[in-house]
């Protein structure tokens, strides 16, 4: 007890970032950790810093949320050698997995794909043209979760992506990319559902859908991916149909396989995947506003 | 007259512009009445330009005095986050925008004194706020999405007034009354002249302390401005991504509106057009429908196309080519003439 | 002829620059360029040495054709300029501006140490000790202006080209400059030399040329040129009274006091001094130069602030503390750098003649345009500014006329205590005359001027009373009779010891 | 004493006394294990600070920069992975390009009389932009070659590390200093950023000056991309974002004058090493949140910037005062 943790955050650019930090926080107060915290600023280079410097001061262990997949190899094998345990959050990297004791995460491709179950089994076999606000570029989500997303689509030819564009995991890019794909789409009519990497995007785009005089999630439909609470309230408002839930609660599973480990030296398994749960208007949304409304988000 | 002249590259190559978007996008120019307010893309240009035209109107006097507001885009986050929590907090719009001008006009006063009495450059004092400035709009909405749904602050966003929508109307109206307050009174004269050399306006009893000051003043009341719009726009305040890297595209407006880096000289208006012309390839990358991998590399080409040929070199060449021909045309007929 | 230049043509935009100008230029002479300011006599220069692109005409240099396109290959046929505006680099250490373009050096390296002698080697033939590792922007105008003669004296195998060189320098330092011209002449080369200053002409030079709006009027002989129709030449007029020992009559006795300044002073600036200055009074202020002169105006004008002592009028005591405060209090001070603190380069010449004016009505007030074109016209015809308009800027002018812009916003503010610093720096013969009547005639209407003057014939031409500053301290008052070139020179000259007799 | 070299001492003084304040918060921090960390970590922004050293010193700016570390990352990447080059041969064609990319910026401003600040903005654009043409994807290294330069460092006493890419920060900076203060080029750099006209009078060749400089600083940039890729062992479009006002913030923190023509480049090593020992303190500190870590930056920055003007007018009167 009492053990230092070292926690390397990508930064601070969403709600849901937000929500991570605080229930690591929280967490780590619960089970009586003193936790270290970084903020990288969205900067690889930044967080191999902090890692190091985490190392040279000795923490008892190293939770990571990686900016990027690759170029970790160096900085955890350090850490390995000074005998600290990582673990990763939220993201995977392409390390061999000896490096690291587990990553607890969702699959973003999965994400995808069940974003992109839900649309084939709702459309059925009516001509669907789908317009696709994408993430950062080069991102891993937002490759990932367009990957996903293809693959649910890709043996159903009525469902064809017309138009995608980056919204930049913003909803003020979400809503003015939005309004470009309404006033390429012949107002809007020629659209039927919307696909966003973030509920943050889908939110704006909300709103310019509702500007242009149509009715988000009748109109035209609407699937993204977190599940942040903005977006169960435009659920319980009839204007958004489904999401995809990406837990902020990493560091809970991250903590338990720690102290596990710490206890008696068990490995846990490689990869702690969280649930990716689909939530639509069957599913209560105000109640799940509720309940995530006082999470930091 | 001479204003027309002076704005003449802006218009020609927001004219071409707007013709090779149709190319890409052939209804760019089509606009139509739908229930009393007017739809179009280039409608959209007008009011997604908003936050950029806003920016370059305060960016123009800054940069005419031979500094740089790099902290504008953070100045926009703190300014959008204040409004949004006043509303939220339910003391009503008035309250809302007050607390927000007043948010950017002390972010401007934060940098004018630094740079004006402390005495550190411009591009690191306002550097300095750039860093800071997220970390406070961060502090006020606690990392997330402040929403709000008061519809009366929402109009600055997405209201539409005789037609057109609200934001564009700020940056016309800004723009027309900075432009005319410059020139109707005596202050551009005052601050072009701070902008060439300092020391001497100083000496000529020109007080330049108190108008540098008052420009990075403008420049955050132009920012809270723009971070009222963008946050009205999305019904919330993000203060992780209102405003981020506008700076860069206020910087580029006012250079594109022909105003040097180096102070002096200068024009709102042509700014505003700037604006306009960055917002128009921004549209137009959006309709033409290009992978957005590309969106840099056409925005990078095109305005550097604009930049070369704006670019005093070349002007300058060929009207000492055009002087010289004419002198030396002279000399040899008065010579003949003796 | 070591270097000729046949129907040498160049335009700006409105001006014709130069039109149609030969110049010969002899191995081992002295070649005086003369001209009113605006005459072409820096764009002649300019053309030569490939820093403007002629438009038209031929160059010869040992009778090959030359056609530098740049500063650098001018100075790589041998021919060193120094410049009229534009001196050295402050930012450089002496040493680094002095050897600039052709360091010594050792393994491709530069030599820092050979670097160093030889600078201080070279600087050594001009008297001047100085080290040679500190920034030429720490040391006064003077001490730059040598240093750019001696670098451009170095870099000249043939042709040493110096536009005004002696603007800035008194007359011990202006000596030193001519015996080294002297020298180079003998080690034959030809040498081109730009001034104002008549006397030096005769000292000087061994032939002269005279510009007059871009045309060449004459090249003659020097000892065959008398001074008046030298000066004809260059005005295409005759002078009516050249200003020359025509000393102020009714000095000091009868004006009223009005400004009086106590222990005004300041640490390391100037030690704090008494000074009492009469309604339409002329006071002088002689020294050395780097004695303290410029820094007693500056203390007047709040541009330093005093540190110790008050000033007091009439009605009480005045708030100096700023240039804009003692603006209200009446002052104007046409500082002496107008480069760096007079002009604003872009503006027009009309609003740089305006903007003191502008700036004491505050923004909100302008001044009507129509009123604004009445000020600019008139005194662009009363100090006869040679402009092709006055929607010019000001950039754009010689630099004489420049300088004349300058006191064109002090005189349009009509203050009653201008303090002129170095007034006629650069200015051309016939509007010396001008500005020194000028002086006399706002004097007559009430003025008070404090006039700081390196030429010790224009105090004695316009002061009532001259006060003599040696070392940061005032040491010596002359007025009425004793107000002569030799007494000035005298109490300059003493040491503290007799300054204190004095 | 001439007092150009005074920023200088200001910016070395604060450094000690800013690290001797740490120390005594966390005496860890004068491991061999975090000055090792030091030089690694902040190894690219100090390669890439010479090369803005020098572009600031002759009175302009490159804004590029930041992009261009992230293609080079990219474009080495690539090419490791998609063709059999030795990674040597890939450095160079790297360091090619990236030349050419630099001098081809001068070109525009020196030709055009375009600000630097804009061409280098476009330029900024032009090169991330490349970076997504290549690959939208972040990449992994995995030459052999490459891990051996990475596993390249000496063992200090006390587990510190040595890397290559540490000491070859270090070179670069001597070879910066020998640059700008040892040869003709870094004395006409240091011309320019005088004053362009009187340069140009003096004989300055101003075109070929500033091609060489923006030549340089693309050089500079490029070292400095294949040393964050051996840092990370990976290209990433998205990586290094506005690493060009960190490099400016580090190489004003040294004491080198934004407009041009004052400054040393020891001092930005100093800066640098001033941003690394800011961002160690915020990572052992460890309570700051994610606002507040932005906000404490900007201070520091503030109160150093501040403490340098004030040792800098103290030192200046102090000087003044003995001269007369
Ligand atoms: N860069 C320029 N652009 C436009 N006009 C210029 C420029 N330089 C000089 N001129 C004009 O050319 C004419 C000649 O100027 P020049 O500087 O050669 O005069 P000068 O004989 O050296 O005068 P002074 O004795 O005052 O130095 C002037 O009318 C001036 O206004
Ligand atoms: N011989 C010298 N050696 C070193 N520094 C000098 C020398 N002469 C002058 N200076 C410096 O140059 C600056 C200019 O001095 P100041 O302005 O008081 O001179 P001045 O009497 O007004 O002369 P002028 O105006 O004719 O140049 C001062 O800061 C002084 O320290
Ligand atoms: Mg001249
Ligand atoms: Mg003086």
């Amino acid at each position: 007890d009492g053990e230092t943790i070292g926690f390397s955050q990508i930064g601070s650019e969403s709600g849901w970032r937000a929500a991570e930090t605080t229930l690591t926080r929280n967490q780590a107060e619960e089970r009586g950790y003193q936790l270290q915290f970084s903020d990288a600023q969205q900067k690889q280079e930044n967080q191999i810093a902090a890692i190091r410097s985490f190392i040279a001061q000795g923490v008892d262990a190293i939770l990571l949320a990686p900016v990027v997949a690759t170029g970790w190899d160096s900085v955890l094998a350090e850490a390995k050698e000074a005998e600290i345990p990582v673990v990763l959050l939220d993201r995977q990297v392409d390390s061999s997995d000896d490096m690291y004791l587990t990553a607890v995460g969702s699959n973003l491709v999965h994400e995808g794909e069940v974003a992109g179950q839900w649309l084939v089994d709702n459309v059925g076999d009516e001509e669907c043209r789908i317009v696709e606000l994408q993430g950062t570029t080069g991102s891993s989500p937002a490759i990932d979760r367009k990957t996903g997303f293809e693959n649910a689509i890709k043996d159903h030819a009525n469902l064809e992506i017309v138009r995608s564009q980056t919204g930049d995991f913003t909803r003020a890019q979400g809503k003015e990319v939005m309004e470009s794909f309404l006033q390429a789409e012949n107002g809007g009519q020629d659209i039927c559902a919307l696909y966003a990497h973030n509920d943050d995007m889908a939110v704006g785009a909300i709103q310019a859908i509702k500007e242009a005089g149509l009715k988000p999630g009748e109109d035209i439909l609407i699937v993204s991916i977190d599940g942040v609470p903005d977006i169960f309230q435009a659920m319980a408002a009839g204007e958004a149909n489904a999401t995809v839930e990406l837990t902020p609660n990493m560091a809970g599973p991250a903590f338990d396989a720690l102290e596990a480990y710490w206890a008696d030296g068990t490995e846990p398994e490689k990869f702690i995947q969280t649930e990716s749960k689909l939530y639509t208007q069957a599913d209560d949304p105000a109640g799940e506003y509720e309940a995530r409304k006082g999470l930091g988000y | 007259m001479s204003l027309l002249r002076r704005i003449a590259p802006q218009l020609v190559a927001l004219l071409i512009l707007f013709a090779l978007v149709s190319v890409v996008f052939p209804g760019f120019l089509s606009v139509s009445l739908n229930d009393g307010r007017l739809v179009g893309p280039v409608i959209d240009v007008l009011k997604r330009g908003a936050p950029v035209a806003l920016l370059s109107i305060g960016m123009t006097l800054v940069i005419a005095t031979r500094g740089i507001d790099l902290s504008v885009g953070t100045t926009m986050a703190i300014c959008g986050a204040a409004a949004a929590a006043v509303i939220a907090a339910g003391w009503g719009l008035p309250a809302a925008l007050a607390v927000a001008l007043a948010a950017g006009a002390a972010a401007g006063l934060w940098n004018g004194v630094l740079v004006a009495i402390v005495g550190i450059q411009p591009f690191v004092a306002t550097l300095i706020l750039m860093t800071m400035g997220r970390g406070i709009a961060q502090l006020i909405t606690e990392g997330c999405i402040l929403t709000f749904s008061d519809a009366g602050l929402a109009f600055f966003g997405s209201g539409t007034l005789l037609g057109l929508p609200v934001p564009a109307w700020l940056w016309i109206v800004g723009g027309l009354g900075v432009a005319a307050l410059m020139r109707r009174t005596a202050l551009g004269l005052l601050i072009e002249a701070i902008g060439i050399n300092r020391r001497a306006s100083a000496l000529a009893g020109v007080n330049a302390t108190v108008l540098v000051i008052a420009v990075y003043v403008a420049a955050g009341l132009c920012a809270a401005l723009a971070g009222i719009v963008v946050t009205a726009d999305i019904r919330g305040a993000d203060a992780n991504n209102a405003g981020l890297w506008l700076e860069l595209d206020a910087i580029l407006a006012v250079v594109i509106g022909g105003n040097s880096l180096l102070g002096g000289r200068f024009s709102v208006i042509a700014s505003i057009l700037g604006a306009m012309i960055i917002q128009t390839i921004d549209t137009g990358v959006l309709l033409a429908g290009f992978p957005p991998e590309y969106n840099l590399v056409i925005k990078a080409v095109l305005v550097l196309m604009i930049l070369v040929l704006q670019s005093p070199r070349i002007a300058a060449e060929w009207r000492l080519w055009r002087d010289s021909q004419r002198a030396s045309r002279a000399a040899a007929e008065r010579r003949q003439a003796s | 002829m070591l270097l000729t230049v046949r129907t040498l043509t160049k335009a700006f935009p409105g001006t014709l620059a130069l039109d149609g100008v030969d110049f010969d230029l002899a191995a081992g002479e002295v070649h005086a360029l003369l001209g009113e300011n605006g005459a072409g006599k820096s764009t002649l220069i300019k053309c030569l040495t490939g820093a403007y692109l002629r438009d038209g005409g031929a160059m010869a240099l040992d009778g090959q054709p030359i056609d530098p396109r740049s500063t650098v290959e001018a100075q790589d046929l041998g021919i060193g300029t120094v410049y009229q505006e534009v001196n050295l680099l402050p930012n450089l250490t002496v040493a680094q501006n002095l050897m600039f373009g052709r360091e010594p050096r050792r393994w491709g390296l530069i030599h820092t140490a050979a670097l160093r002698t030889e600078a201080r080697a070279l600087l050594t033939q001009y008297g001047l000790d100085i080290d040679v590792d500190r920034d030429l922007g720490s040391y006064s105008v003077a001490i730059q202006q040598i240093i750019a003669i001696a670098r451009a004296a170095a870099l000249s195998g043939k042709v040493l080209i110096l536009d005004e060189p002696t603007a800035s320098l008194d007359a011990r330092e202006v000596e030193m400059v001519f015996d080294v011209v002297r020298g180079l002449r003998e080690r034959g080369l030809g040498i081109a030399f730009v001034t104002h200053f008549l006397d030096q002409v005769y000292a000087l030079s061994d032939r002269i040329t005279v510009l007059r709006n871009g045309r060449k009027v004459v090249t003659e002989r020097t000892a065959d040129l008398g001074r008046m129709a030298l000066i004809e030449h260059m005005l295409g007029r005759a002078l009516e009274s050249e200003v020359v020992g025509q000393s102020a009559e009714g000095a000091g006795a009868t004006t009223q006091p009005m400004l009086h300044f106590s222990g005004t002073g300041r640490a390391g600036a100037i030690e704090p001094f008494d000074l009492d200055v009469g309604r339409g009074e002329v006071v002088g202020l002689a020294g050395l130069l780097g004695s303290g002169r410029t820094e007693s105006a500056e203390l007047m004008f709040g541009v330093r602030p005093a540190q110790t002592g008050a000033a007091r009028d009439a009605d009480g005591p005045l708030d100096l503390s700023s240039p804009r405060a003692a603006i209200a209090a009446g002052f104007g001070f046409a500082p002496e750098d107008r480069k760096t603190d007079g002009i604003v380069a872009d503006l027009s010449i009309r609003e740089n003649i305006i903007l003191g004016l502008q700036a004491r009505q505050g923004w909100a007030k302008p001044i009507p345009r129509s009123e604004q074109n009445r000020i600019a016209d008139d005194y662009i015809r009363r100090l006869d500014i040679r402009t092709s308009g006055r929607e010019k800027p000001i950039g754009d002018l010689s630099g004489g006329n420049q300088q004349k812009v300058v006191l064109a916003r002090w005189l349009a503010m009509n203050p009653r205590f201008l303090i002129l610093d170095e007034p006629t720096r650069g200015i051309d013969v016939g509007a010396h005359a001008e500005i020194l009547r000028l002086i006399h005639d706002l004097t007559d209407a009430g003025l008070s001027v404090l006039i700081i003057s390196s030429e010790i014939d224009e105090l004695v031409a316009v002061a009532d009373r001259v006060i003599v500053v040696r070392d940061r301290r005032h040491v010596a008052e002359l007025s009425g009779e004793r107000v002569t070139a030799d007494q000035i020179m005298r109490a300059i000259a003493a040491t503290d010891a007799d300054g204190a007799a004095a | 004493m001439n007092t150009r070299a005074l920023p200088l001492y200001a910016t070395i003084a604060i450094f000690l006394i800013a690290y001797l304040l740490c120390w005594l918060q966390f005496p860890n921090i004068l491991s061999t294990r975090v000055i090792g960390n030091l030089l690694t970590d902040n190894a690219y922004l100090g390669i890439v600070a010479v090369g803005m050293t020098l572009v600031i010193l002759s009175g302009g700016i490159d804004l590029s920069v930041g992009s261009v570390i992230a293609f080079s990352g990219v474009f080495i990447a690539v090419l490791l992975r998609d063709t059999g080059l030795h990674p040597m041969i890939v450095f160079v064609l790297l360091l090619l390009l990236t030349t050419a990319f630099g001098a081809a910026m001068g070109f525009l401003i020196h030709r055009l009389m375009m600000p630097a600040f804009i061409v280098t903005l476009a330029g900024m654009f032009l090169a991330r932009g490349a970076a997504y043409m290549l690959t939208i994807d972040s990449v992994p290294i995995n030459d052999p070659f490459y891990q051996t330069l990475q596993s390249a460092y000496w063992l200090m006493p006390g587990k510190g590390r040595l890397t290559l890419i540490g000491v070859l920060m270090l070179l670069t900076v001597m070879a910066g200093m020998v640059i700008a203060h040892r040869t003709r080029f870094g004395t006409s750099v240091y011309a320019m950023g005088g004053g362009e006209a009187t340069a140009r009078l003096m004989g300055v060749r101003q075109g070929r000056t500033i091609v060489l400089v923006y030549a340089f600083s693309g050089l500079m940039a490029g070292l400095s991309g294949i040393v964050f890729s051996l840092y990370t062992g990976s290209g990433y479009p998205l990586a290094t974002v506005g690493t060009e006002l960190t490099a400016i913030a580090a190489v004003v923190i040294g004491g080198t004058l934004l407009t041009g023509g004052a400054g040393y480049m020891f001092g930005t090593l100093i800066g640098v090493l001033t941003m690394g020992l800011l961002q160690t303190y915020i990572v052992f500190d460890g309570t700051l949140s994610s606002w507040w870590t932005k906000i404490v930056i900007g201070i520091l920055l503030l109160a150093f910037i501040l403490l340098q003007k004030g040792l800098l007018r103290l030192t200046r009167g102090r000087l003044q005062g003995a001269a007369s």
